[in-house]
Parts: C-alpha cells; structure tokens; sequence
C-alpha cells in the first residue's frame, strides 16, 4: 500500500474533534484547560458542554491534581496544555497523583517538539517521552498525523489508566486512513521491507515514508513501522522486523537521549543486539523559527533518514 | 469494644443528635482520640520510622470528622465515594494517624496497624492506593497537591448532583508549597462551595518553628484574600473542633469555599514531643515510647 | 537621534534630577514609549508570531525603568551587573517590548530588532541567554519563574555589599501559578528589601479576562496578606509610572518588599487592540499592522 | 587492587562534608535547603556560613530559581533537598532557569533510589536519572560511597556549569581510597577483566565489585567500571572495555527506563552492538521497608549482576 497525502492538518485538531465526539459519546469525559482552549482546540467541547469543562487558569499543577480527583467520582478527565507545562511543570504531580495513585487521567499535550516553531525552546519541550515513559504505569502515545491522533483520542478514552498523549502545532501531511484499525500498544507496519527497519512515531512517520521510497530509488528496501505506542512497546512487532532486517533507524522529534531510539536500543541490547542509528534532536535545546526550517536545521528530515539507513546497513 | 464504640461512632453523626447527645459523643471522641494517640506512639515505635508529630497535632481533628462529622460507608469500601463525604489527606506524612482512625472507624483490621512501614505491607510509609487499603483514595507524601485532588473531587460531586462534602486537611509548614495557592485561587475565584478545609496549624515544621523556617505572617488574612471564608479553633479541643466543623458545613452551599485553622501544638498528648519540631519525623526509643505511651489513656484496646 | 536620546534618558537618572528635569523627561519618555510601541508592531507583524497584547501594556512601564529609574550600563554588557540595578522579565512572551527597550536602550544594535523570531536570531521568541543577547541574564516564556530568580540576584547584591535595586516585572494571569507566590512569601517572610517588583495589571489573559479564566479578587490584599507594600498606579500614564517607582525607591532599604500593581490595558495604544485579550498572542496582518503604525508616533526612526 | 570496607557512611554525608569544606574554601559557595537542613546535613554550613545560607522552606521551585539568580553576582549555589522533591517537582525550573540559561548552579539530592527505605514511593524517585540526563548541558553525577561523594561535591565547585548531584541515604561500605582522582565525566575502571564489563554507578558499584568476587570464583573475570558521570558519558571508556570483554551488565538504583543502562545501549547500538543486561528496578515503584530488604526485593544484589552476569556471557 501507498500511502498519499489527504490534507494538511494538525494533530492538536485531531485531538479536538475526538474529544468533542468523546463528549458527545462519553458521559463521563471531563475536561480540564490552563489557559489555553485555542491552542489545545478544545473550544468545541468547552462551549458544549460547559458542566463537564473546567478552566483551571495558569496552573497546571493545580489541574493535574483537580483531574485525579475528578477520577474519584468516575469521571474520566483529559487535561490540555502545551507538551512542556503537561510534564516538565507537573511531573511529581502527574507521579503522586496520577500514575502512582493508579488514576484513570488523560493527560493530552500539544505543540510538542520543536516543530512548535517561533516561541522557542522554553516552550519545545524534547524531554517529555523521556519523563513519561520513566513513570510505571503510564501509557505514552505520539500519534503521527490528524486521523491517528483522533483514533488515539477516542481510543484512550476506553483504555482504564493513565495516559500521556503527545501531538503537535503545525499543519502536517495527514495519510492515515480514517478507518485504519488504531489499538493502543500495537504497532503499525506501514510498508513491509527486508534491508532496514525504520522505526518511527510522531511527525517523523511522514518522514519515515518518505526516506522509503527514497531508499527504494536506491535500491533499499526498508521496511517502516509505526511506533504510536511508545509505552508499553510493541516489542514482538519490533522483534519481528528486526529479526528480518538486521539493523534499525529510529526517527522522533524528540532528544536522542531517554526517547523512543533508547528504549528500542535498550530492547535489542537485551535481545537481538544489532546496528542502530537514531535520528533524534542531538541533546540540544530548540529554539526559534518555522517548523520546516528547524525540522532542517536539527535534522529530522527524510533525508536525515535515509542517511541514517544506509550508515546502519553498511554496518551490519 | 473497639468495634462498637467505633460503629456506634461512625453512624452517631447520621441521626440528628440533641445537645446532650453531643455532649456524650464529645466524652467518646475525645476517648478514640485517646487510643489513636497511643496507635501513633506503637507504630511509628514499631516501624522505628514515621511522623509523631504532626499526627498527635491532628489527631482531634481527624477523629471528629471520621467519628463525628463525616457520613461515610468504611464497609464496603468504595472508591469513587458516591453520596458520601470523602476526605483526602494532602500531608501525607501524617499517616498514623490517618491510619488509626481508618482503622477504628471500620475501613481495615486494627490489627493491620501493626504492619505500618513494613515490607509489603497495606500501611505504606505515605499513604497509598497501589496496595488498596480501603478508605485512601489518593497517594500522598509529596506536599502541597492534596487539595488540588480534593477540588476535583467536589467538581465530581457536583457533576453527579452528590451533595455530599468533600474534606481536606493540610499541614501549615506544607502552605509553603505554591500548589495549596493555585487551588485556593480556583476555590476562591470559582466559589467552591462544597469543601471543608483544614490547616493543622501547629507553626511547626521540618527545620523548626515556621516564624523561623517561612513564616506564615497572617495566614488568616491571606487565605481570607483568597476568597476563602477562615474558620479558627482550637484543634485539640474537641468540643471546639466538632462545634467549629458544625459551623463550617452551615457555611457551605453558600458563596464562598471555607477553611478552619487548626490552631494545634506539635506532638499533643506527650509532654516531651510538645513544644519543640524535633518530633516531626524521629520515632521514639523503647523507653520514650514507654513514657508516652504512660502518659496516653488505652480505651479501646491497643492493637 | 535614537542612539543620542538613548544614551541621554539612560544616564538621565544618575544625576540627581529636579522637578522641571523630571517634567521634562516625560515626555522624551512618552516619546521613546511611542517608538516602543512602534517596534512592537513591525516585530511581531514581521514575524508573524509573537504577542503584542501585553507587550503594549506594558511598553511604558519597561521604557521608565530603562529610561528613567533604573541604574545599568548596557556596554560593556556584564551578566553580574555589579552595581548596577538588574531588572529580570518573569512574563517572557511580552518580548518585543522587553528587545525594543534593551535595543533603544544601546545594548545591542536597534537594526537586530528586524531578525525577531528568525532562525539563529538572538531575538529569541522567549528571552534567552544562549544566543548571548546582551542585556537578557535569564530566559523566561514558562511563567511563574521571575521572581524567584529576582530574590536570588537580590541575595547576591545583599552578599557582595551591592546596594543596587532588583527590578521584576510579571503579568496578572501569570499569578495564577503557585511560584510567585511562594516567592512572594520568602519575601515577605524574609523582609526582602532590596526588590521593587511589579504587575502589568492588565486584566487580560490567552482565554479572555482574568475576571472569567481566573478571578483574581483582591490581588491587592492578597499580596499585602503576603507581607508586602502595594503601590497602585495607572501604568499607562508616563507621569504616574515614574513618580511610582520614585516612590518605591523610597520604600526598599526598609522593612519590606514592594509591588507596584500597574493598572494597564492590553494593546494600549492601538485602538482595536484595546478592550480585548484577542491580541495576547496574534500578529496583525499587513492591513492591521499598517492601521497600528499610524496610530503611533515615529519618534525615535524605524529599524 | 582489591578493595576493602573502610568504614559505613552515608553518601549524604559525604555531600555535608565536602559542602562544608567549600563554604571555608570558597567564598563564592552558597547553599539553600527547604526544609531539610538535617537531612542533607548541611547543618555544619548553615550554622558557619549563615549569610551564605538560604532557608527556603517548603518551596522547591523557589528554590530553583532563587540559585540561579544567585549566580547572577558570581556565587555557586548548591540547593539541597531530597532527589524527588530535587528533580520531578521542579524540572520545568531547572529547565528554564539552569539548563537553557547555562548557569552554574549545582542540584544536589539525598535519599535517591529505594534505598531511602521506610518513606516509601512517593520519596522514592527512580526517574531521576532519565529526568536530569535528558537535559542538554546538564552533568549528572551519581557517586557510589561517602569519600566519593564527597570528592564529587567539592569537584563539581570547580566545573562552570549546571550540575546534578545524586546521593542516598542509608549507611553504605566506603571503600573508595579518599585519595583516588576524582574526574568529572571519566570512569574509574575499578578492576580490570575480560570476560564481561559490569558498568556500575551510585549505591551499585559495591554490589559490582562483590559481584565481580563471586564470578571470579566461577572462573569467569569480571572488569568493573564505575560510571559516576553519567551524563557527559565516558563513551570512550565504555568503548574500549566493551571492545575487550564483547558484553555488558549495567547496574543501577534506578529505573531500567531512561536510566544508565539505556545510556550505554543506545551508544553501544549506534557503536559496537553487544549483549547486554540491564540490572534495575524493572519499572515499578518502589515502597516501604528497610533498604536492604528493598535491595533485595527490586533485585538490586550482588548475586542479581551476577546472575545476569552469567546470562550475558551465554548470549556472546
Ligand atoms: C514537596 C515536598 N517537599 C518536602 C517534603 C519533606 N517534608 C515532609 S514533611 C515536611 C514538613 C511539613 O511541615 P508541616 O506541613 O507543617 O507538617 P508538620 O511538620 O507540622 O507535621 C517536609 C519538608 C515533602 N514531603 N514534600
Ligand atoms: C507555565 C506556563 N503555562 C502556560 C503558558 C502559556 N501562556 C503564555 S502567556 C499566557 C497568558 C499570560 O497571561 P498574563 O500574565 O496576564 O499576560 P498577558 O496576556 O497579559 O500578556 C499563557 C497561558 C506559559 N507560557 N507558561
Ligand atoms: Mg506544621
Ligand atoms: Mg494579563
């Protein structure tokens, strides 16, 4: 299968639109914002059904702890703020009251990455998957494009536990299918290959594609999976691939240290130990300009990936 | 006797009582507070670890909500809490004294006390859910996040038309944290009115006396600026106590969110825990266990 | 002309000033103010991002400071700033305002203005010390964090023998997070007497009014609950501001903290701006940036 | 060299110690505590040093920020509290206003790990590691015994930069000589072998070393490398005793998530992929008990790297 460009969305609208169906479907889903409904979309279901919306202001601390205890009382709350003040600002709150507590609270990010853009990187958070995945208990998904972060949206509302669901600012390629099956902790095999696997989540998958037919026009087959679920990971998925192609690119927007590219080394360390390449943000902090540009600058492209890919391959 | 007197407790607040009837209960509640008092001396000793100090201060209060105030199911436990008061205990380290009065009240064996701290026990060092003991429904430990949890507590309550209370209680050294703030403004800026809060306000903490660690200046005045009704009593009377938290359920459904200052004495009911922070987080040797635990009426039987 | 007026207000200040002087002044300021405001515009509108809102809120209260009350040297830049005064941004996002005062002010080239927001500018979105902007000593953008770096500098001045004054400015939503107010309590609690810090009281934040997001009811008593003095003005109004700040001078050196509550309006100065939050963060179009400029005086020449 | 016990400290202590002695040395040292003068035993630099000396309550973020303006004056503040209070609650602080802002401002933090003991989880961080590691230009130091504590302490002084101190605080073997160099960022081999690399850091290089005992009696030879830097990591030392032995056991009071463990496989797999095992708290958290219980329990014994010691050299 091909896959094609749809239409240019966000993931945050993706985010909107599920929890707005949620609303609609799901009595029990609250929802809670710091100062930021626009940002995080949540407009819809905030004038919708504003008994079930909460404005907390500027602190986030504060609405991570309102939405544990809304929990008590079987609510099933989604907090919304900016990916850095959804963990780096409340990380011991989101420890004490959500994971370890065992709460059934969402707590859904935005503008996460340096694809955020022009506020710089006081705001591009690319530590979050490092902090999330350290909490036991905690589900971390990083949907790809609009289709996967609504299908994650819904999704998480029926999972019973603690959830960290990361998207982003920018208008994206979307390419998943509406109707693509979506199931939490379940990678996807995109495109099925022998010579390298290219693991990829988040705005990276799109880029993942890419640098496959790239490959392809070089005669490399890669195979590419689609890791949502970076917690708990898919690791017969990842196992299988590997067994097959010998080596790995791993692709995230995220810093290349306590991301998704070292818990997949982590895995193969103590399975299959083979040559791996990451295609990460080199433990820099971002900073400001327009999401393609840093995209470039940081070197988190298709063609960073297949770089990568034939480095990997040469090394196996 | 433990189980009756407990029992006879726990339901005593459901029926509307007479003055008299109260005056009764007081002698009773001030005689569990007894107990729970020696319950903390025998854990934090047993555990040889834990917090007398502030559970002693406490203590009072925290047996008139669960012996007196509060209308709660302890069996079956369950955790959403439906058409029940819930509490949540935001300073954490107070756990013995949590503990006790769980335990006394019907949530758990009183037994169980004696496993406070151990390896595996239900009774962690911070109270906890992971090991489901029956009446927590929060972990905490890490100060300053409890009454954030109990806010959304009350938003739930008031989704499902519970009109049930929701109760907190917090340390003052613990008002030192930024978070107890965040959640005063909401409960101020958004007239939350179906929370009781309380500040165990022994101006004591880790280091030494507040005044001289953070002081608190007019905490009255400040949470007053904060949209808050501010409550005062004495926190070891217990006539004060119930009557207070009597006053403080008139004040709710009404316009504003209100807090009860605690004015409380570190490691209350032991002459040598009192008057100094030292006792904040240190577990008494066998001899000084001993001599509190002399000084502490056993009323329902040591667990 | 900027560079002559800039380096004339800027050491304006160290020589003792009389009342003439003073009338004087102001209304260079106000004319530096408009330029400000001027720059705001064309950066934001430049870079199509960024927020002019509180930016132009508190565009005066920033050119009085740098013009006028406080006591720097922008060359050499010096991150220490021995014997200077040293004022720290706690709500970073309003920085177009905070690069067009340091630029007009001679810390770095006025032409630098035009590279806002571009890739590998020292005009960071959010002030930042990497790029090695001079006159930035700490990043901002997540706020609640200024004024805790401001008692920290004031700790050092206090340790070095400095007399010179700490300057913070935060935003009023921004007090709706815990820290600020956890450094407000060291403050008062310690009777930090060497900070004059203050709030660009502009009623506004991203969702709406502070009033509907998160009322901040009496923030004057909430803040002199915290043990400071409050100074209230309109901080719109160039007079006003400076005799404010001549006023809080004379409040440090004393037993407490100071905070001016700058009475603002965000957008101030561009009619459709006013009266909404709509601009905290948007940028104009071609069409509205030009509808702004012409309601700014060009006093001190574009970038 | 073998090494022998010396004596049973506390690493804390260590940090007291070493904190005090700079307080007479150095004019510039600051240091600030909420609320836990005596645990940190900063008692000795409060009481000598009171103008150098900021209590600040129960208020960590404060905290924070109050050091890094403090080197706005050219002190070097070292903040004191407990490792989780010292890092979940405040890494959006240390992010902003030490990391990104590059000030020399050194985090210092007690009761790491399990070992803390009878406080239980909410005390007990095992994410710390992932947390401050993920920070770029961060130096995260986690020392293994009171004098190597304490030589940390003192160097770090010296280095300009942000710092992440990490001690415990149980009575733990000293047995590092208190005049072996102290190099920030370069491991210590501690004995030399060549069968497998046991890389150690914290409270597990002791378990390492012993380990290495109980393997040499089954004939298997053991190099023992302490990592204390963990962050910028000694790749090159890794590297070359990897190249030599062709397996690793990693050891750690810290989640295998994001921890050393994944460090060292995610350099080894863009390297010299080999079998690795990972000995860890396998994403749990921790609760109350003694320390050596908990040791026991999480798996985090002599006889656990040995164990996995066994099972790596299989998989060579
Ligand atoms: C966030 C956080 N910081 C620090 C601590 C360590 N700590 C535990 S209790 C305590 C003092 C609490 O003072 P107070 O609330 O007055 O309780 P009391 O000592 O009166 O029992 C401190 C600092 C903690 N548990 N959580
Ligand atoms: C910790 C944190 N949370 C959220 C944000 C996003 N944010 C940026 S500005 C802002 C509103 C600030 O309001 P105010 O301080 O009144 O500034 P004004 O809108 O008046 O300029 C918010 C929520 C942030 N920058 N930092
Ligand atoms: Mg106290
Ligand atoms: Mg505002």
């Amino acid at each position: 299968m091909k896959y094609k460009v749809l239409n240019y969305k966000d993931t945050r609208s993706g985010f909107g639109e599920g929890l707005f169906e949620l609303g609609q479907e799901n009595e029990k889903v609250v929802a809670l914002c710091a100062d930021l409904i626009g940002s995080l979309k949540m407009n819809a279901f905030a004038e919708t059904f504003p008994d079930r919306f909460f404005q907390v202001g500027i602190a986030e601390a504060n609405m991570i702890g309102m939405a544990a205890g809304l929990t008590i009382g079987g609510k099933i709350p989604f907090t919304g703020t900016f990916a850095n003040f959804s963990t780096s600002r409340v990380y011991d709150q989101i420890r004490q009251a959500v994971a370890y507590s065992g709460k059934n609270v969402k707590i859904c990010a935005s503008h996460a990455g340096i694809t955020l853009g022009e506020d710089g990187a006081t705001h591009q958070v690319l530590e979050d998957i490092a902090m999330m995945k350290a909490l036991p208990g905690m589900t971390v998904i990083n949907p790809c494009d609009f289709n996967q972060t609504k299908q994650a949206t819904k999704a998480i509302a029926d999972y019973e536990g603690p959830v960290y669901l990361r998207f982003g600012r920018p208008k994206v390629a979307t390419f998943i299918p509406y109707d693509m099956p979506f199931e939490i902790g379940k990678a996807i095999v995109l495109k099925e290959g022998t010579d390298v696997t290219l693991i990829a989540t988040g705005h990276l998958v799109w880029e993942a594609l890419n640098a496959a037919d790239m490959l392809e026009e070089k005669g490399i087959n890669a195979e590419v999976v689609n890791i949502h679920t970076i917690k708990p990971l898919d690791e017969e998925a990842v196992l299988k691939s590997v067994k097959k192609t010998g080596c790995v690119v791993t692709a995230e927007e995220h810093n290349v240290l306590g991301g998704l590219g070292e818990s997949i080394s982590g895995l193969l360390a103590r399975t299959v130990p083979v040559p791996m390449e990451m295609v990460a943000v080199n433990d820099a902090f971002g900073q400001s300009g327009k999401p393609d540009e840093l995209m470039e600058l940081y070197g988190l492209k298709d063609k960073n990936i297949v770089e990568a890919a034939q480095k990997v391959i040469v090394r196996k | 006797m433990a189980d009756q007197l407990a029992k006879k407790c726990t339901f005593a607040s459901i029926t509307k009582q007479k003055k008299s009837k109260i005056m009764a209960t007081i002698d009773e509640l001030k005689e569990i507070a007894s107990q729970v008092r020696r319950d903390i001396i025998r854990m934090v000793h047993g555990a040889a670890s834990g917090h007398p100090g502030g559970s002693l201060s406490a203590a009072d209060y925290l047996v008139a909500l669960y012996f007196e105030s509060m209308q709660h199911t302890p069996e079956p436990f369950d955790m959403d809490g439906i058409n029940q008061d819930i509490f949540i205990l935001s300073n954490g380290h107070i756990s013995p004294a949590y503990y006790s009065v769980l335990a006394r009240s019907g949530y758990f064996p009183v037994s169980e006390l004696a496993t406070f701290r151990q390896l595996h026990t239900r009774l962690q060092g911070h109270p906890a859910t992971m090991e489901k003991l029956p009446g927590i429904r929060i972990a905490s430990g890490s100060l300053g996040q409890g009454l954030s949890v109990a806010i959304g507590v009350s938003r739930a309550k008031k989704i499902n038309g519970d009109n049930k209370l929701v109760y907190c209680l917090m340390g003052d050294g613990e008002l030192d944290e930024g978070q107890p703030w965040e959640a005063m403004a909401y409960c101020g800026g958004n007239k939350v009115n179906n929370i009781i809060a309380a500040v165990d306000y022994n101006h004591k903490q880790i280091d030494g006396d507040t005044d001289d660690v953070m002081p608190l200046l007019d905490l009255k005045a400040k949470i007053e600026a904060f949209g808050w009704d501010v409550l005062e009593c004495n926190g070891n009377d217990m006539e004060a106590v119930v009557s207070t938290l009597q006053i403080a359920k008139e004040h709710t459904g009404k316009e504003k969110p209100v807090m009860i200052l605690l004015h409380t004495q570190m490691g209350m009911g032991v002459d040598f825990m009192m008057g100094t922070h030292k006792w904040h987080g240190a577990a008494p040797s066998d001899e000084q266990a001993e001599k509190a635990l002399a000084q502490l009426k056993e009323t329902l039987g040591d667990y």
